[in-house]
């Protein structure tokens, strides 16, 4: 080893020199921004579709077929290739290329940085909050279609084929947003403010996984376009190799938004492990941490499978292989495996992250310490270990490994132990306590209310003489938006009422807020309760038509759905009024919190700590006589108005 | 106290070193975490060619054993491996002190990858056999197109560690490259990184080979 | 900006998107809905036979899909083809259905379909002659069916010869080469049953069963029976 | 202050009305939750329905007390001492011994009850495959003839029937192979018989549910899914299709009926004679059949030969063995 000794600069001597900002980051039309990224979105989808074109031209049989799924194909991947190119993703892994050294970091002023490839984290968590209410907003669009249609078993109002491709469109855009809702916005926000650090480990690939979420949304609703896809968000095969282009689509979407998936959960996953401050070590790091960091484990090891399948797929439609297609020598179960060895995990993604947000609430409404916080911790590693070991409790039906079934009846029941973990936390943490009941409660109270019913069903579905009964019908349906929405959308509410003050400077409206949740408490049990009852009594899921005896409960389901559209109506309405109409401006630690989070200034600054904090306790000794300080924060950081307590309006 | 222009903000040493640490580290354990991911990816198509092949539906998971040409084969594996070993010998040269060795064994790898990946394209538009006409076939275009793109992967981090180094070079001198420095450690680090799925491209295409064309 | 100012942003925010919900509405989830229904109800005076006018092509050479095989329906009022599969029916009434069978036929992946079920005295008559089965296997094979799956109906349409001039694009006139399959059957009470072809028709689709025949008003629809 | 019970009073409010909700389910709903008591495995899913609920209703009952308690007793908004911070409050270790214990307990309690009546009946009635691990007597023989063309059925003699549904967009049909194969969209089944449903598809995956009877299986093509139940019960069941197969999968269903074994035995003869022009025309019966993957029109792939509807002898191995 060589001898020449540098002073420790850290990694400025590769950014010595005072460039100019990047182009994405320069003010001005012309610099790179959603603008050209549209642009280069169509530039490249034209060019794309040209290229498919003349290679099919080539092949009679795909020139004469009247859906040429080459050029269908090569136009989205294409036209992903030029989003990326246009919002300048691309800018950095070229330079390197070239040898040139990346160039400085500086953010644009202003809003317009929201429409820009940042690599600021705190840009991209509010991005991602935009963007995956855009995703739900549309996903509950289709439901209350879907609704709609179920308002009679014989009056249509939409066609066959319509419906069949709403109810995909709706089920698999609401999978995708429900894979991104925590970790995107909250995940990318929090992470670094909760572990004391002063940045991501891989900025880059954080905002590339936001800048490929939004063209996997334009991806799989460019499936309306191409006459959408029939074949619900699993897609099974060979229904999918029988469907039009729009399963093109469907496929590149999802592998598109795993590409996504996995960015996120790989800058997540690396942060936590490398940039928690000193201090902070394992046994301090925060619950909501720990979730995430088994959701981000989650997503970088199981979506590869996604996209292979999805990979094999898209190979089936365009150069026609036969992956899928039993009679050339392929397999339909090679689908439903690869798909569920993805779409279990999957599920948990979409519970962990709710988990952790309701752990980090409670203590704080409950000013009391986080009970059993290493049992809590533990639940969340296990589940995420044993949900790659039970993906055939979906196929339990389908005829394939019959001897498996005790085997995989006993590891999905199993999971239910570390879940259950998640209620002794709450439990414990509620007991005694001296609860203030501020809306981010009321969520967390709904969560524990609505997963109880989602979890006890799921005993019922794993259960394998039970399952012949309930297995894709409305019970299944049921029970997966009690687990979804019921416990990760409303974790996802609890957690924005909590921490946009921190991330906007604004309180929502507490009127409003209530209105909000009871509205929503309320329809979403009377929307999906009686899906239980549906589905026991014998409807098949995704159905245009039913018994006419079930129209009496499928009407109830359908108007409280509609109330519940109306709930959301209160939320969007919430939102614009509190932080864009008339806002309010929040305290600094408007829930008089201990995390780390409510430490910063806000807003917070680039940097989030002048000082990297060195941590000295768990952020949880509420109600503690002489408790120590979570962190030494450094002189510099005084906070910048006296923190008032219990202010919430 | 240095000042770094771009963050607008300023690092005690300790902090510098801790941050650097944090880099380093982050490389480490994202070359390692990224090797994992790809496992479960090449896993994926492992796993299709294992089931087809169980399954044999229709007798046709590869009727009168037909296989890929196999003189490709042979070209790409060791080509794929060439490069593998090529980042291993270099880093070891590397840390033996010698930064003209780890540039000529990374020019070596980057050629030789860059035959693999020309070959590999070059195979599939000549293929013998039709993508559906049996299950192998449709398996061995599946290992096409992700020996593609784990090349790709492969060629753009060995030709990035490699531009990186020749303008280290240029601006710090080649002992600068062995020094303490942080960027010389931060290079060292993605080079090490580097090797490790280099290392793991050459061994799952050795096995992947061993799969599509000796079985 | 004023609150006034903001609130006037919202707004236009807000119409935008309901504009584009409106417009996605109308443009990819409406086309094709049960809307357009072909009343047959008021034709006839009450208990008399209604008369019911098919005709099966081989390619509708219009539309979004020019190429896909289609049913065409002649509308009872106007005596024009149209290309519509949802159909209004009084209950408990005979229909007597004239099918003008134009398209080639082929042997049927479920020779099932090959038998005339659910009509008045389970035949049908192809070109004057009755029929209760048809061997898909042989002849001119079975070019479609009309099957009624929740009234236990099954009518196979026999093929026109593929040596013959076929009639290259919907509506076809009755010069081209066709078959005449007439049969009758009696509609149940009020409801709504849906029919469709059993024979993978959809070109270039796995199965044959995507296209044309996963897209209402091609090769499927409803029989809409009222009182 | 005086000491309160807290878990006491919840345990002891939780006790009755566990006991009491569970008993009122148990007599007052227990006998109508679906499907129904129309077979043996229809009966048997009740069973673990009720047995399931039993379990599952006190774990409600229980945590919404508890939630309840909390909400209406430590309210901030009630006032009330001081929580507690520090370590007593942060772990426990009875409590988390305990709670661990008592859900692993449930938890394997369940899967080894799911396992035993899994195995005792003969899969409940879910599809097992081209090889069943669990069968009923006699069905290995039943179907074993039944591939040779040689099964017999007569009422009242204790002898399996074996019933092919096959599964193509959008109808099942069904053939019934110990009475010559013919092939019919009826589906008749005589009473306290044990039926071996043997279920395939010509070409997407369908599902073949028979809510009544407790019967679940995918139709799958190439595949040969065999689910059994035995009828206890006369009467009409449905038939619908609860795997999504496309744009007339809403409207994939029929009805059954359970009949006598005499009038069962009158109308399998019946509609023998009657489809026996058809019947010869259908291809010999077998658990699978290669459909055409390219339609009527021809064209996913262009190599591809029209192979209409025939036997896959190709799929003996995977038939069920003897």
């Amino acid at each position: 080893m060589s001898t020449v000794q540098e002073p420790p600069g850290g990694l400025a001597s590769d950014h010595v020199d005072p460039i100019r900002p990047p182009l994405t980051q320069r003010p001005g039309l012309f610099s790179q921004h959603l603008g050209t990224a549209i642009i280069g979105a169509v530039l490249g989808y034209a060019l794309g579709h040209w290229m498919g074109n003349a290679i099919a031209s080539h092949y009679p049989y795909i020139a004469n077929s009247g859906q040429n799924a080459i050029a269908d194909a090569l136009g989205l991947i294409l036209g992903v290739a030029g989003w990326l190119l246009g919002i300048g993703a691309l800018n950095y892994p070229l330079a390197k290329l070239a040898g040139r050294q990346p160039e400085a970091e500086v953010e644009v002023e202003g809003w317009s940085k929201y429409f820009r490839y940042s690599t600021n984290h705190k840009t991209v968590g509010l991005q991602y909050v935009v963007g995956v209410l855009l995703f739900m907003f549309t996903g509950g669009l289709l439901a209350m279609a879907i609704r709609t249609e179920l308002l009679s078993p014989t009056t249509h109002v939409f066609s066959p084929d319509t419906y069949i491709k709403i109810v995909s469109e709706h089920g698999t855009v609401m999978m995708m947003m429900a894979t991104s809702i925590v970790v995107g916005p909250l995940g990318n926000y929090l992470v670094p403010l909760m572990i004391g650090s002063r940045r991501m480990a891989f900025p880059r690939i954080e905002a590339f996984s936001f800048w490929v979420f939004v063209a996997g949304y334009m991806v799989i609703f460019s499936a309306l376009p191409y006459g959408g896809f029939p074949t619900g968000w699993t897609g099974y095969a060979p229904l999918q190799t029988q469907a039009g282009p729009g399963m093109v689509s469907y496929l590149f979407g999802f592998a598109v938004i795993g590409m996504g998936m996995m960015a996120a959960g790989f800058n997540i996953a690396v942060t936590i492990i490398n940039y928690r401050a000193p201090g902070m070590t394992w046994s301090r790091v925060p619950i909501f941490v720990w979730s995430i960091l088994a959701t981000a484990a989650l997503l970088t090891l199981a979506t590869p499978t996604l996209f292979a399948a999805g990979v094999f797929g898209l190979l089936d439609r365009t150069v026609q292989t036969a992956f899928y297609v039993t009679e050339h020598g392929g397999s339909s179960y090679l689908w439903e495996n690869l798909f569920w060895f993805f779409g279990h995990p999957e599920v948990y993604i979409m519970a962990l992250p709710g988990f952790g947000i309701a752990g980090e609430i409670l203590p704080v409404f409950t000013r009391k310490p986080l009970f059993a916080y290493k049992v809590g911790a533990a639940g969340m590693i296990g589940v995420s270990l044993l949900s790659f070991f039970v993906w055939q409790h979906h196929l339990f039906q389908s005829g394939i490994n019959p001897d498996m079934r005790p085997l995989f009846m006993l590891t999905t029941e199993l999971i239910s132990i570390p879940t259950g973990f998640i209620y002794l936390v709450g439990m414990g943490t509620m007991y005694k306590a001296k609860i203030r009941f501020d809306i981010p409660m009321l969520f967390v109270m709904a969560l524990y209310f609505n997963f109880l019913i989602g979890g006890v069903t799921g005993v019922f579905l794993s259960d394998v003489p039970v399952n012949v009964t309930v297995h894709g019908g409305f019970f299944v349906l049921a029970h997966f938006h009690y687990t979804i929405m019921g416990g990760l959308l409303f974790a996802f509410m609890a957690g924005l009422y909590y921490w946009l003050p921190k991330m906007t400077g604004r309180m929502m409206n507490k009127r409003l807020g209530l209105w909000h949740f009871w509205t929503m408490f309320i329809f979403f049990n009377l929307t999906f309760f009686p899906m239980f009852i549906i589905g026991l009594l014998g409807q098949p899921r995704r159905v245009f038509t039913y018994a006419k005896n079930l129209q009496g409960l499928n009407d109830f389901s359908s108007v409280s759905a509609f109330l519940l559209g109306l709930s959301f109506l209160i939320f969007f309405a919430n939102l614009v009024w509190s932080l864009y109409i008339k806002p309010v401006k929040a305290p600094a630690n408007p829930w008089d919190s201990l995390g780390l989070e409510w430490q910063t200034v806000t807003p917070v600054p680039a940097h989030n700590f002048d000082r990297i904090p060195v941590v000295l306790s768990d952020p949880y000794h509420y109600s503690e006589e002489n408790a120590p300080a979570v962190a030494d924060l450094g002189p510099a950081s005084p906070p910048e108005e006296p923190t008032l307590s219990g202010v919430t309006a | 106290m240095t000042k770094t222009l771009n963050q607008g903000y300023e690092s005690t040493p300790e902090e510098a070193e801790f941050e650097l640490r944090a880099h380093i580290g982050s490389i480490w354990s994202g070359g390692r975490l990224f090797i994992g991911m790809y496992t479960f990816l090449i896993a994926s198509l492992v796993f299709a060619y294992f089931y087809l092949r169980s399954a044999n539906n229709g007798l046709l998971w590869r009727p009168h054993h037909v296989t890929a040409p196999t003189h490709y084969g042979w070209v790409v594996m060791l080509a794929t491996v060439a490069t593998g070993l090529m980042a291993v010998v270099g880093r070891r040269r590397l840390r033996g002190g010698s930064v003209l060795d780890w540039q000529v064994a990374g020019w070596t790898g980057l050629i030789t990858g860059v035959i693999a990946l020309i070959v590999q394209i070059w195979e599939l538009s000549s293929l013998p056999f039709y993508p559906g006409s049996s299950g192998y076939a449709s398996t061995f275009i599946g290992f096409g197109v992700f020996n593609i793109m784990t090349l790709v992967v492969v060629i753009f981090w060995v030709e990035t560690t490699l531009a990186r180094s020749l303008r280290l070079r240029r601006e710090l001198g080649a002992p600068g490259l062995l020094s303490t420095s942080a960027v010389a450690q931060s290079w060292r680090a993605n080079v090490a990184a580097m090797t490790y799925f280099a290392g793991f491209a050459a061994v799952s295409g050795a096995f992947l080979f061993l799969m599509f064309y000796q079985m | 900006m004023s609150i006034r100012g903001r609130f006037a942003t919202v707004a236009v925010l807000f119409l935008v998107a309901v504009g584009l919900i409106v417009w996605s509405v109308a443009a990819f989830l409406t086309p094709g809905t049960p809307g357009g229904v072909v009343n047959f109800t008021d034709t006839q005076a009450a208990g008399q036979p209604v008369d019911l006018t098919v005709q099966t092509v081989g390619a509708i050479g219009s539309g979004a899909h020019p190429t896909w095989v289609s049913y065409l329906v002649k509308n009872p009022h106007t005596g024009s083809w149209i290309q519509d599969t949802t159909w209004e029916l009084p209950a408990h009434r005979l229909i007597h259905m004239t099918v003008l069978q134009y398209d080639t036929g082929g042997p049927l992946r479920n020779q099932e379909w090959g038998q005339v079920q659910g009509t008045i005295g389970s035949t049908a008559s192809l070109n004057g002659q009755p029929y209760s089965v048809y061997d898909s296997n042989a002849g001119n094979g079975v070019g479609h069916t009309f099957s009624v799956p929740g009234l236990n109906i099954n009518v196979p349409l026999v093929g026109v010869s593929s040596s013959a001039q076929v009639c290259g694009a919907g509506p076809c006139a009755t010069s081209s080469p066709h078959n005449t399959i007439t049969f009758s059957f009696t509609t149940p009470g009020p409801g709504n049953y849906h029919w469709q072809c059993f024979v993978p028709c959809g070109l270039g689709y796995l199965f044959g069963n995507g296209g044309p025949m996963a897209t209402q008003n091609y090769m499927g629809g409803f029989l809409d029976v009222v009182r | 202050m005086k000491e309160i019970h807290h878990l006491r009073r919840m345990t002891t409010v939780w006790v009755i009305a566990s006991v009491i909700v569970d008993l009122l389910f148990w007599f007052l709903v227990g006998p109508h939750v679906p499907p129904g008591r129309m077979t043996n495995m229809a009966s048997s899913d009740q069973f673990d329905f009720n047995i399931l609920f039993v379990i599952a209703i006190p774990v409600l009952i229980g945590v919404w007390i508890y939630l309840g308690y909390t909400i209406v007793v430590w309210s901030a908004k009630r006032g009330g001492p001081e929580p507690v911070g520090g370590e007593a409050a942060r772990t426990n270790r009875t409590a988390q011994v305990a709670w661990i214990a008592i859900t692993s307990v449930v938890v394997l309690f369940l899967a080894g009850f799911g396992t035993v009546e899994l195995m005792v009946n003969n899969g409940s009635g879910g599809g097992e495959g081209p090889n069943p691990v669990w069968s009923p007597a006699g069905a290995a023989k039943a179907e074993t003839a039944a591939l040779a063309g040689t099964g017999t059925w007569s009422p009242n003699s204790g002898q399996v029937l074996p019933v092919q549904v096959i599964g193509q967009q959008w109808k099942f049909t069904y053939r019934y192979p110990t009475f010559g194969g013919f092939e019919t969209s009826q589906l008749i089944l005589p009473d306290n018989t044990t039926i071996a449903f043997n279920v395939t598809s010509l070409d997407v995956t369908h599902s073949f549910w028979a809510y009544q009877l407790g019967v679940k299986a995918d139709a799958n093509p190439l595949i040969n899914d065999v689910a059994y139940t035995a009828t206890t019960q006369r009467g009409e069941f449905v038939v619908r299709c609860s795997e999504l197969c496309g744009i007339w999968h809403g409207a994939m269903y029929n009805y059954g009926h359970v009949v006598s074994p005499q009038a069962f035995m009158t109308w399998a003869q019946q509609t023998e004679a009657a489809n026996a022009a058809n019947t010869k025309l259908l291809p010999a019966f077998a658990w699978t059949y290669v459909p055409d993957a390219n339609g009527a029109a021809g064209g996913y792939y262009p190599d591809g030969t029209v192979t209409p509807y025939s036997r896959a002898e190709v799929y003996g191995a995977k038939q069920p063995v003897s």
